[in-house]
């Protein structure tokens, strides 16, 4: 798609959506033979498969933690994922992806429980849109629950930006590309957040929209994350959180 | 128990099995597991496939574009085969540029594809010695379960078989469907014992002493053929398999009938 | 003691001084430490800067030379960032490919420079589709004492002031002054128990659960921000780093003026 | 060599050879002093040497084998062995090429007697011809042999091609780019079959007759073999393979 | 600068300098918070800084010698250190000085004090002129000493070099670059050379002056490295050598 | 025994033989094991050598192809020198990139070609500042029975005398001779002891605590040189290394007259 004039018409987005819309989004849990735990993730346009391996032996020794769990995760774009033929294997791009998307779960994940061990997380994006970061945290999310491993909550996301000037969630790929921020969270059922990543221009009010456009977002993602779980086994498997928590104290 | 007792178990069972006409999972010698074959699974790409034979599972994308030639094959398309062992597909999987086992079912793929003539290259040339359509073909493999070769060698063509040639991305004119020759097809058999069990599942695979992939094409003849594994064939057991599986590809030849 | 003995012990006293309003270089919460910025001092870049933070030390180097725009923006100049965590920097880092903190910052930096708009890119067209002007920020790290975000960003943009585009070098006319467009400044802090702290010292930064960098230009819009670490924050901690971060990047931005 | 009209003339290759000849062979065992065992082999075209190494400690420890010894193997060709200079270091052909020669030769290896240790066969391509990696498990072979390994028995190979229809022993270069066929097999002293490629075009009748082709050539190239260890250590070396089955049974 | 028809005009270079004169040269110690020892340098246009940790742990451990420290040295030029970008990371150039770099200097280290242990000296050249090897040596051996490791001596570094046919100290870019010889040297108190390269071309007679050039000019360099660390610990730190040996007994 | 012991009996032998004026193979301290340079012997090169020193073996190829000339250059061809320690050669070699000790050889080597002005680079120009020939040195170490320099340095130049220009290959007329102007020599000296010995053995040169190599050129000026090892070498030491190198240089080109 070449740069459109507008790209909110009339209020609504050229996909028809209005600005506090997703896309459509499906999660399957368990749908991989081999891995511990997995997910299949349809979020728009992306096509997201994740899988949990774990907790299991680190190899080399030196990379084990004596009092708990390591978490290692890995965003792999598939050759095929993407407009242009992507070269396999990771690049810059992915390195910081899987290290921010690693340290978006990894504070939910009780780790203590299993000193020397490893939790590898993959998430291999088969079809990228935009937002395929956030996709790949949420399925990956979801496929760590099937995999059984000891966790607070679970860990939603979503990604705000700004189009023609107005703050709206979720972009797709053209509202990204002809956008003029992008700004991707990711929040735990705590009501903190986990994943903030900015680039674009907003100012502090407009921010300040989008950030509370995204809490509403992640919240909305969680049932759908809970619901895919207890399609799978039948009942609610998500912990209990007492009482989500909606922003903690500062020194403001 | 030792991970190694647990193989030496698997190994009698799979073998004493076998002697009695039989496998774990009621197969006949000869048969398949369940296969399925869905194309254009991926918007991205100019074709694409998911191939499932049990539990295994692939997705293969194809990608074209533009580039240049070779300089002794100035007016011939080029192919290049990739295959992913991501560690997402099994355990044993690691991170990493490639191993000689995804080198190895790359190159098996690539050639049963090239050697077939299954793609015709002499219709992607655009301008002689200049430019050129490239093929790439991309194996991503989800779920190891078991004769990985097979799956890949049946999505590749099924992803093929659905490429459209991208030409108005390019400014070339309209899309056409990729010109297509034959359908080659890999049958994989092991030998347990004195059975020959095709299409192994992964405890199979894992205990058999080798495996024989047979690449054979519309008409029946050869087109590749590779062992794999430490273990031997005899001649007689090497001429039987290439006559099975040459009958057997085209009972999976007729999954990719109709697809476009 | 252990290591982890003494990591618990600074923990503990930085938690329990940061309640009490203190830190443990006597700075209020949210004051830097000495910040000098140098340009001008490798000759061979076209622009050069040697800031510090404190202890903390890094050189930056610009240099440019025309290449080949991206085929989508063929009248548009191309940022390269790259950052070296050389291991004579601190004890931690180690040779060999940049890993993945090297990779964040010198993408974070990259980002600051580019979504602020800070080098106005459509000036740096030499011949539309052909040749643009590649802009290269090197940021070598020499001493990591904390904070090591906000002294590249400030780094890179330092030493884009100080850049003159090497027209003579490359038969194009004059040298002149690279074209810029705003200053973006990186503000990061780290929340100790219910605390907000700018400009993490080392110890600091080891025992704070994660950091927010905040990226805004002149007008005190955000063009940039990064969440690092496995810690949480809530969304009004969030608005209140973004807050302050905003105000204090007036100060820094100071700190670049008269520059050239 | 442009193509030429006909590869094969009034039953005669280009070269001057039958269907069923092979081109001159010659084996030259225990020529480097730093090897545990050594063979330089001239096959047609092709000028290889392999070099044995071990059995010997393998580094790092986590690759040692606490029941057998391992196997690896090396295929490398020179920079200048072709006609296009090759770039230096492995690429996914001689990956491939040395995954298949491992195997070729690993079963005959008694690996039981050395556990936790390596054998390491090294072979360099120095001059390229058509089947080079044939060349390499010959030489292999008999380095295997002059290192004093225990071995079982040796391995033999050669490969066969389609030339204007024709199926033929022992393709050269010309034949292999203008052929149509082309079959690599290594066999043991038992008859049995230790790697089987093959690529191109074979009718099933065309392959029966290939494979019966190898496994004589096989059988010839073995004599040579067993020679070059007589012409070093006096006598014959080789295992002494009681009765060399011609084929196993199979479940047709 | 593009060739100039002399180099020298009137006994003069182009920089205004004799035959036997070096470039300005300062060294100030100690200029690092986080290593444990450093030193910055500027050699004519040379900017290098040298830092230096250890002796410490070695990973991995079958790197450990049992019975000494390992020296370990890295060179490693910035990207903007030279006239075209350089494109970050070590190249061939780079790994053979930092061998011959940590050969000038490891026999002057007390390595039996540490066994198991690393010293670590890594240099960067931020900018380079020419000589920014003997540069490097120079600011490593002080920042060795500002390390606190146990040293016999320190370890001096000059090029010489030949422009217009004559012999003369401490080539500046230029006159590298068309000069036709350069001789890289590095000496011990002892009067021992502990680095000597060449490339170019010099006469048997020519090369007899070169080197007692440089070995003067090594001379020089010490006074300055010992005043380096006399400004920083307002005492001479550097090992107290007996006696400096002016050249050993040979068999001539 | 333990390694290092028989390392340390090995030392004191060689060191004691040496005091006594002699050498563990009878050679007199000037002497070099027997030499032999074959030329030819891959016909896929444009020029080829077998060299041994003694057990010592390497073959070198020598290829040529068009390319572009380095800008600076734009009428003179391109050597890139190339050596291989490949793990058939030593049981200390290993697989994987090339490491500091071949790259070392191989820079020394190419210096050597290179400093001499061994080839006449200013008739390797096909097109000014398009296209020069690129002339490739490969050795490949099969055998390291100690000296791998002085061997390699001579394969390169018996390749390079029996090189012929591929311009029959390329289109560009007959095939000629590669120009060379001079034919460098390395020899290679160590000290044991008081005693200076030419062309170590494996052992002597494990021993000795450094070597030094001299590249002298047909006139017996220099045109190289290179210290290797932790050792140190006087001035004296290294002037009468100079000396002797010189003079033993001339034998060692004898070696090479009549190549082609």
């Amino acid at each position: 798609m070449s740069k459109p004039e507008k790209l909110i018409v009339d209020g609504k987005r050229l996909d028809g959506r209005g600005p506090f819309d997703m896309r459509p989004i499906k999660f399957t849990a368990g749908v991989l033979k081999r891995a511990d735990g997995s997910c299949y993730l349809e979020f728009g346009g992306n096509k997201v498969m994740a899988a949990v391996y774990g907790p299991r032996e680190v190899h080399p020794r030196h990379m084990q933690n004596a009092s708990r769990a390591i978490v290692r995760y890995r965003y792999n774009m598939a050759s095929f994922s993407v407009e242009e033929r992507k070269r396999p294997g990771p690049d810059r791009r992915s390195i910081e992806i899987s290290k921010v998307s690693r340290e978006a779960l990894e504070g939910v994940v009780m780790e203590e429980l299993y000193p020397r061990s490893a939790i590898d997380v993959f998430v291999e994006i088969l079809q990228a849109d935009a937002g395929s970061r956030v996709a790949g945290i949420n399925a990956a999310s979801v496929a760590l629950a099937d995999a059984g491993i000891p966790m607070k909550c679970l860990v939603s996301a979503v990604a705000v930006g700004k189009i023609d000037g107005e703050v709206v969630l979720d972009l797709n790929k053209d509202e990204d590309n002809y956008g003029s921020a992008d700004l991707p969270i990711a929040m735990n059922q705590f009501g903190e957040i986990t994943l903030c990543q900015m680039d674009g221009h907003l100012t502090e009010e407009e921010f300040g929209r989008a950030l509370d456009m995204a809490v509403d977002g992640c919240k909305k993602i969680h049932e759908l994350q809970k619901q895919a779980l207890i399609e799978k086994y039948g009942q609610d498997i998500t912990p209990d959180v007492a009482q989500p928590i909606e922003g903690g104290e500062t020194n403001e | 128990m030792s991970e190694d007792v647990i193989a030496e178990i698997k190994r009698d069972y799979i073998f004493s099995l076998a002697a009695q006409g039989d496998r774990a999972d009621g197969r006949k010698f000869d048969e398949y597991r369940p296969i399925s074959v869905e194309v254009g699974v991926i918007d991205k790409a100019e074709g694409s496939s998911r191939v499932k034979i049990g539990n295994t599972q692939v997705i293969v994308g194809v990608k074209m574009q533009p580039g240049e030639p070779f300089p002794d094959t100035p007016d011939t398309g080029v192919i290049i085969t990739n295959l992913e062992l991501v560690p997402l597909a099994s355990p044993t999987f690691e991170s990493g540029p490639p191993r000689e086992d995804a080198i190895e079912l790359a190159r098996v793929t690539d050639r049963g594809v090239r050697e077939s003539g299954a793609i015709d290259l002499s219709k992607l040339c655009i301008e002689s010695g200049q430019k050129v359509w490239m093929v790439f073909i991309d194996v991503h493999v989800l779920d190891h379960d078991g004769n990985l070769m097979d799956a890949a060698s049946l999505g590749a063509i099924a992803a093929l078989k659905n490429t459209k040639v991208p030409n108005t991305k390019f400014g070339l004119g309209e899309d056409v469907p990729l010109p297509l020759n034959d359908v080659p097809v890999a049958v994989t058999a092991i030998n347990v014992g004195n059975a020959i069990l095709l299409d192994p599942s992964l405890d199979e695979g894992n205990v058999a002493p080798c495996r024989l992939t047979v690449i054979t094409n519309k008409e029946g003849a050869l087109a590749g053929m590779q062992k794999s594994g430490v273990g031997t064939l005899t001649p007689d057991q090497i001429k039987y398999i290439v006559h099975i599986a040459s009958e057997k590809a085209n009972v999976l030849r007729e999954k990719l009938e109709g697809i476009q």
